[in-house]
């Protein structure tokens, strides 16, 4: 029932959501509309409150600027006909907050906290300051033969499900694809799993949005997303070699 | 606090008790004739200006520090946007910044404006002048750890500037510092910085506990006689729950500088996962006290403004208590949401979903103390002197700030948006307001108490909307840029395919960014002109209420050399009815019935 | 202040005899952990087997540093006749540490939770563990 | 002394301002330690083998440690009852005493990490002995800490100036003693 209404929810503020961020950064990812969705649904509560108070605050300095010969009003704030102006905004916030809060959580996680089946699994190996990517190769399976490991490219293809696991050499980076609105810091000394569906084909920047040292600037790699034909053809050409031994 | 009990004791009149009389012992009867007699002294420059323990001295020693570290931080800022608007060119007044560069001026900006602008500026500066003032004491109660205070955190400012003059430059690692790479350098190589950093920062945070210290104290214990609860002024309690917030946090940071510094000069391995150590326990230590710091220097501008906009609306606070408790609450709750910094930083994605749940709750407070200030304005007589236009401009833009963190504190949305510039504006639209608006209202309102004359109204309102605009100008921009997923601390957005296109907005804000450092010049006129020549003052130029407002402006040496005042009632009696004048000074008696 | 005469009356020897005290759970706690196998054995001899020598440990470690810790507070921080709100100004902070653990020890304490896995901590406690085995079977150190 | 300010004599909330400071001094000092031994009590119980580590310290230098403390908060709390009565030589007495047990503190420290280090249990040898020697260490600098502003304080005792402050510096004493308290424990007993 909860995915029932956060669905209905979403679909409200997804036209939305997709032209705040959507027409700035492609949607390439199968939860990226929920988090344009998302940071619509707050664009708008936030936005209706702040402009509330906009309008209140400008026109009470309006209304209330000096005039010769008149004076202030005195008042506590402690009578209730004044404080009600005060106490019912303060139990609709509660309301937008408890909204919030809960299609926060509902994206959250379906993004961070599940874990869906998977169709293949990348590994990046993040490092002062490159990318390493170890793709699974035909066979869908890591740490076997064939997997293609290539340097600043990670090659993915369009509708299929896949696992990253995400480690670090030396110090924190993070693992941010713009376009799949994910994001996750990799941690030296430990493993972080999470998942991605592509649903456009291109080439798209991977950020390292963690500082790393001197060449955090310069720390980015290319996401390649490919028709199911293209990737057949790439995973056949560089099949069990590692592409990163010629591109290094 | 019985504070009721001794309401109508005199000074002079010994509160104590039993042992306690052993410390009050015979200095009070005499110290009206030894701050009398010492009035007259001449004291030498060394003894009135450097090594003073006045807590007006030790407050102009801050805020110098603070409007230099600003000018400093402000240059950083000039260099590292100047190149990121035209990446790779010399940029006049700096040279090439090189990544390394770039790096440490990005971290090196963000240390400073926080830690040795905002602190020192509106809590230290503002609460060493206000807090005695403004509850009719003489001073401090320890003047002379007050006098330490400053010495240490004038120590830290020199040893963190120092770190940019040492071999491999100044500390790169962003002001969070996060380990492996601030703790090892053979990842930040910078050795000799980022030691330099984490001891400055430490030293820093001792500085502050030692202000700290003394702030609480003189508040709990030195009012005026009294000055009940509910008779402070807003800004002296949110200076003074900042400093309490500030020593509750700070704990397990100053542990945790003390680990990192292990980790860098003893080689331990308190942070290093290859050696049993873990890189997120740092981002727990600092984030404890890194949220709670917001609030720390959020308070006092707050409190600044209250005060402001009472004065210029000739309004009593709206619903007083109440604000006091919405301090209260926030200060409880900012105890509460810290992982929110760490959402995809690798904790466990379950801990997420409590951080999301308090940090909307601690919005609450917040969004009410912004009602009730915008409240305050409603049926008042509002006068805009530039004082109140800054007053009203943090209102203005603190709420941007304030209403964008709802992005960040849901947890969905933070996954696109942590680390872009999105956050930056965010924290830019919450720190301006507090430590550069806070300051310049603050400054502009008790500039006549702490010189004596009046600062200049024109050139003040062309300083404001320069700086106002400007600084829109620069912030909105970025939050596009953000939501176009453009993430911090790149010194070449080039290198990304995805982002080089956004270049136009880029020169926009770093243009907004020139022109708004410009009009700071116009400040820098105003203060040094007013200064001089500067319409004389008088003891209450806005007659506003509190007990600042009654000794001459500057407050001589002991704050009121006539006797200390009493306090009568709380401080916002402003358009009374029934009173021939719109204000009613706390020290005033009460001319029918005696007081409560 | 009645509490404060009250104290004095107390005078030295009431100092001494809380030192006393201190001292004699002092050598409990040291005493504990060496205690703690035969009272296990004892206990198991009469039935009462869910007596474990880890809990006496605990118990004598801990149990007593907290007493013992209240004690000086109590006596000697003359916390007992001090204004109340100093105990409570105390109690937030110690709150507040508990807060700090509760908040971080899901990320620290465990190596492993939802999605992610601490490998290097993991990878550690296997290394220690094995060498230290194979150190008690090549001969006891001590 | 005679500029005190009139601020200082005050006492709103009924609490001499010397000690009211040093209960927010303390209370400020619960964080410190607090932090750090909450990130050590975290490490250990994800560490079992750790256990093993902290086998090789001895509990007899901490015992005698344990004791040298308590009985020195014992000295510090007869000076204070001395002070109260007025007798500031008999307070400046105890308070020397109080430091000489911070010395003998430290002396044991001295032995006992000197053997450690000989055995090769250094700072950097794991986990377990860097916390160690941090928590031990940063409580070693209360002690010193402790003892020179005692020794500042008894100096001023024994002319009768200042009583007050032997009961602020009590305080604080008891305070490292109590840190010590759980140190004990934490870093000897628990194995």
């Amino acid at each position: 029932m909860l995915q029932g209404i956060y669905e209905f929810i979403k679909s409200i503020f997804e036209p939305l959501g997709d032209y705040f961020i959507g027409s700035l950064v492609p949607v390439g990812s199968s939860f990226a509309a929920d988090i344009d969705s998302l940071i619509a649904l707050i664009a708008v509560f936030v936005g209706f409150w702040g402009l509330l108070a906009y309008i209140a605050f400008f026109f009470l300095i309006f209304r209330f600027r000096r005039k010769d010969g008149q004076r202030a009003k005195y008042v506590t704030g402690e009578e209730k006909d004044l404080k009600r102006w005060i106490s019912w905004p303060h139990a609709a916030i509660i309301v937008c907050d408890v909204v919030i809060v809960f299609m926060a959580i509902m994206v959250w996680y379906n993004i961070k906290q599940r874990l869906p089946e998977a169709d293949a699994t990348v590994r990046i190996v993040a490092q002062q300051w490159a990318w390493n990517f170890i793709h699974p190769g035909p066979d869908g399976v890591l740490d076997t033969e064939d997997d293609i490991d290539t340097f600043n490219e990670l090659h993915v293809q369009e509708g299929t499900l896949y696992h990253y696991e995400l480690v670090s050499k030396d110090v924190l980076h993070d693992f941010s694809v713009p376009v799949f609105r994910l994001k996750q810091d990799a941690i030296p000394g430990r493993v972080m799993k999470g998942w991605f569906k592509p649903t456009i084909t291109g080439t798209y920047d991977v950020q390292c949005a963690e500082m790393c040292g001197v060449g955090h600037g310069i720390m980015g790699a290319r996401i390649i997303i490919e028709t199911p034909e293209e990737h057949a053809a790439w995973m056949s050409q560089n099949k069990g070699q590692l592409a990163s031994a010629t591109t290094r | 606090m019985d504070v009721a009990k001794q309401g109508a004791a005199r000074v002079g009149d010994d509160p104590l008790n039993g042992i306690e009389m052993a410390e009050a012992g015979s200095v009070t009867v005499d110290t009206h004739e030894a701050h009398g007699h010492e009035a007259h002294h001449e004291q030498s420059f060394w003894s009135k200006y450097v090594f003073s323990t006045d807590h007006k001295m030790i407050a102009m020693q801050y805020m110098f520090t603070g409007i230099v570290m600003a000018l400093i931080g402000g240059y950083m800022s000039y260099a590292f946007r100047m190149q990121l608007a035209f990446p790779g060119q010399s940029v006049p007044g700096y040279g090439v910044v090189s990544q390394g560069e770039y790096n440490a001026l990005v971290t090196n900006h963000g240390t400073i404006m926080i830690f040795w602008v905002a602190m020192p500026m509106l809590i230290a500066a503002f609460g060493n002048f206000l807090i005695p003032l403004m509850i009719g004491a003489d001073d401090m109660v320890f003047p002379r750890i007050n006098r330490l205070s400053y010495q240490i955190f004038l120590i830290s400012a020199i040893v963190l500037i120092a770190s940019f003059f040492v071999p491999g430059g100044g500390f790169g690692g962003a002001w969070t510092a996060y380990p492996p790479l601030s703790a090892n350098a053979q990842y930040n190589l910078t050795p000799l910085g980022a030691t330099f950093w984490i001891v400055a920062v430490a030293l820093e945070f001792v500085a502050f506990l030692l202000g700290g210290i003394n702030f609480i104290t003189t508040l709990m214990n030195s009012r005026a006689p009294g000055m009940k609860m509910y008779d402070i002024p807003m800004v002296l309690w949110m200076i003074v729950i900042a400093s309490i917030l500030f020593m509750a946090s700070v704990g397990p940071l100053i542990a945790g500088a003390v680990m990192l510094f292990m980790d860098q000069v003893v080689g331990t391995g308190f942070f290093d996962p290859n050696r049993g150590g873990d890189p997120i326990l740092w981002q727990h230590l600092f984030w404890f006290f890194g949220h709670p710091e917001v609030y720390v220097v959020l308070l006092p501008a707050m409190g600044i403004v209250a005060d402001i906009i009472c004065t210029f609306a000739r309004k009593k606070l709206f619903n007083y208590k109440l604000i006091l408790f919405t301090v209260f609450a926030t200060g409880i709750i900012s105890f509460f949401v810290w992982a929110h910094h760490q959402f995809v930083a690798g904790i466990d994605p379950r801990m997420a979903n409590v951080f999301t749940v308090t940090t909307l709750i601690i919005s609450i407070p917040i969004a009410e103390m912004l009602f009730l200030y915008i409240a305050t304005l409603y049926g008042g007589s509002i006068q805009l002197t530039t004082p109140m236009l800054w007053a009203l401009a943090f209102i203005a833009e603190f709420l941007i700030g304030g209403v964008t963190g709802i992005f960040l504190g849901a947890s969905g949305a933070d996954i696109y948006f942590h680390d872009t510039y999105f956050v930056l504006a965010h924290f830019h639209y919450t720190f301006f307001p507090i430590a550069i608006i806070g300051f310049y209202a603050g400054i502009t309102y008790w500039f006549p108490k702490m010189f004596g004359r009046m600062m200049n109204e024109t050139l003040g309102k062309i300083h404001f909307w320069g700086t106002i605009i400007a600084f829109n100008c620069i912030f909105i921009p970025l939050f596009i840029l953000g939501a176009a997923g453009q993430h911090r601390r790149i010194y070449n957005f080039q290198n990304f395919p995805d982002l080089a296109g956004l270049q136009d907005m880029r020169v926009f804000a770093t243009g907004a960014l020139i022109v708004m450092l410009v009009f700071q010049v116009v400040f820098l006129v105003n203060f040094v002109v007013s200064l001089i020549k500067g319409k004389p003052a008088g003891k209450n130029p806005w007659n506003a209420n509190t007990l600042e407002w009654t000794t001459d402006s500057p407050p001589p040496h002991g704050n009121w050399p006539d006797g200390l005042p009493n306090c009568y009632r709380g401080p916002y009696e402003y358009s009374v009815p029934g009173r021939k004048e719109d204000y009613w000074p706390q020290n005033v008696p009460p001319d029918t019935a005696p007081a409560e | 202040m009645a509490e404060h005469e009250e104290h004095a009356e107390h005078g030295q020897s009431h100092y001494v005899r809380i030192w006393g005290i201190l001292l004699v759970l002092l050598a409990v706690s040291i005493l504990g952990p060496i205690l703690a196998p035969h009272i296990e054995e004892a206990a198991a001899g009469v039935g009462a087997a869910f007596v474990k020598g880890w809990m006496i440990t605990i118990m004598t470690a801990f149990g007593i540093a907290i007493y013992k810790a209240y004690l000086v507070a109590a006596n000697f921080m003359h916390l007992n006749i001090e204004k109340r709100y100093i105990t409570y100004l105390l109690a937030t902070m110690l709150t507040l540490m508990l807060l700090f653990f509760a908040g971080t020890s899901p990320d620290i304490m465990k190596h492993e939770g939802q999605n992610w896995e601490n490998v290097a901590a993991e990878a550690e406690v296997d290394r220690a563990l094995k060498s230290q085995e194979s150190d008690s079977h090549g001969g006891e150190h001590h | 002394m005679s500029t005190r300010p009139i601020a200082t004599t005050r006492s709103a909330t009924g609490i001499p301002t010397g000690k009211l400071a040093v209960w927010w001094v303390v209370g400020s000092e619960i964080v410190i330690f607090g932090g750090l031994l909450a990130s050590y009590v975290m490490h250990r119980l994800g560490h079992p083998e750790w256990a093993e580590y902290a086998s090789h310290t001895n509990p007899w230098f901490g015992g005698i440690n344990t004791f040298v403390l308590l009985t020195s908060s014992l000295s510090a709390v007869l000076a204070h009852y001395a002070a109260e009565h007025g007798d500031g030589k008999k307070a400046a007495k105890w308070l020397v005493g109080t430091c000489f047990g911070g010395l003998i503190f430290i002396c044991v420290k001295a032995v006992e990490w000197t053997i450690e280090i000989q055995h090769g249990y250094t700072i950097t040898a794991n986990g377990f002995w860097q916390f160690y020697y941090t928590a031990a260490g940063l409580h070693a600098l209360h002690v010193i800490a402790g003892c020179v502003i005692m020794l500042i304080i008894a100096n001023d005792a024994r002319k009768g100036r200042e009583l007050h402050r032997v009961e602020l510096i009590g305080i604080y004493w008891h305070f490292v003693d109590i840190v010590w308290i759980f140190l004990f424990p934490l870093l000897y007993i628990a194995k």
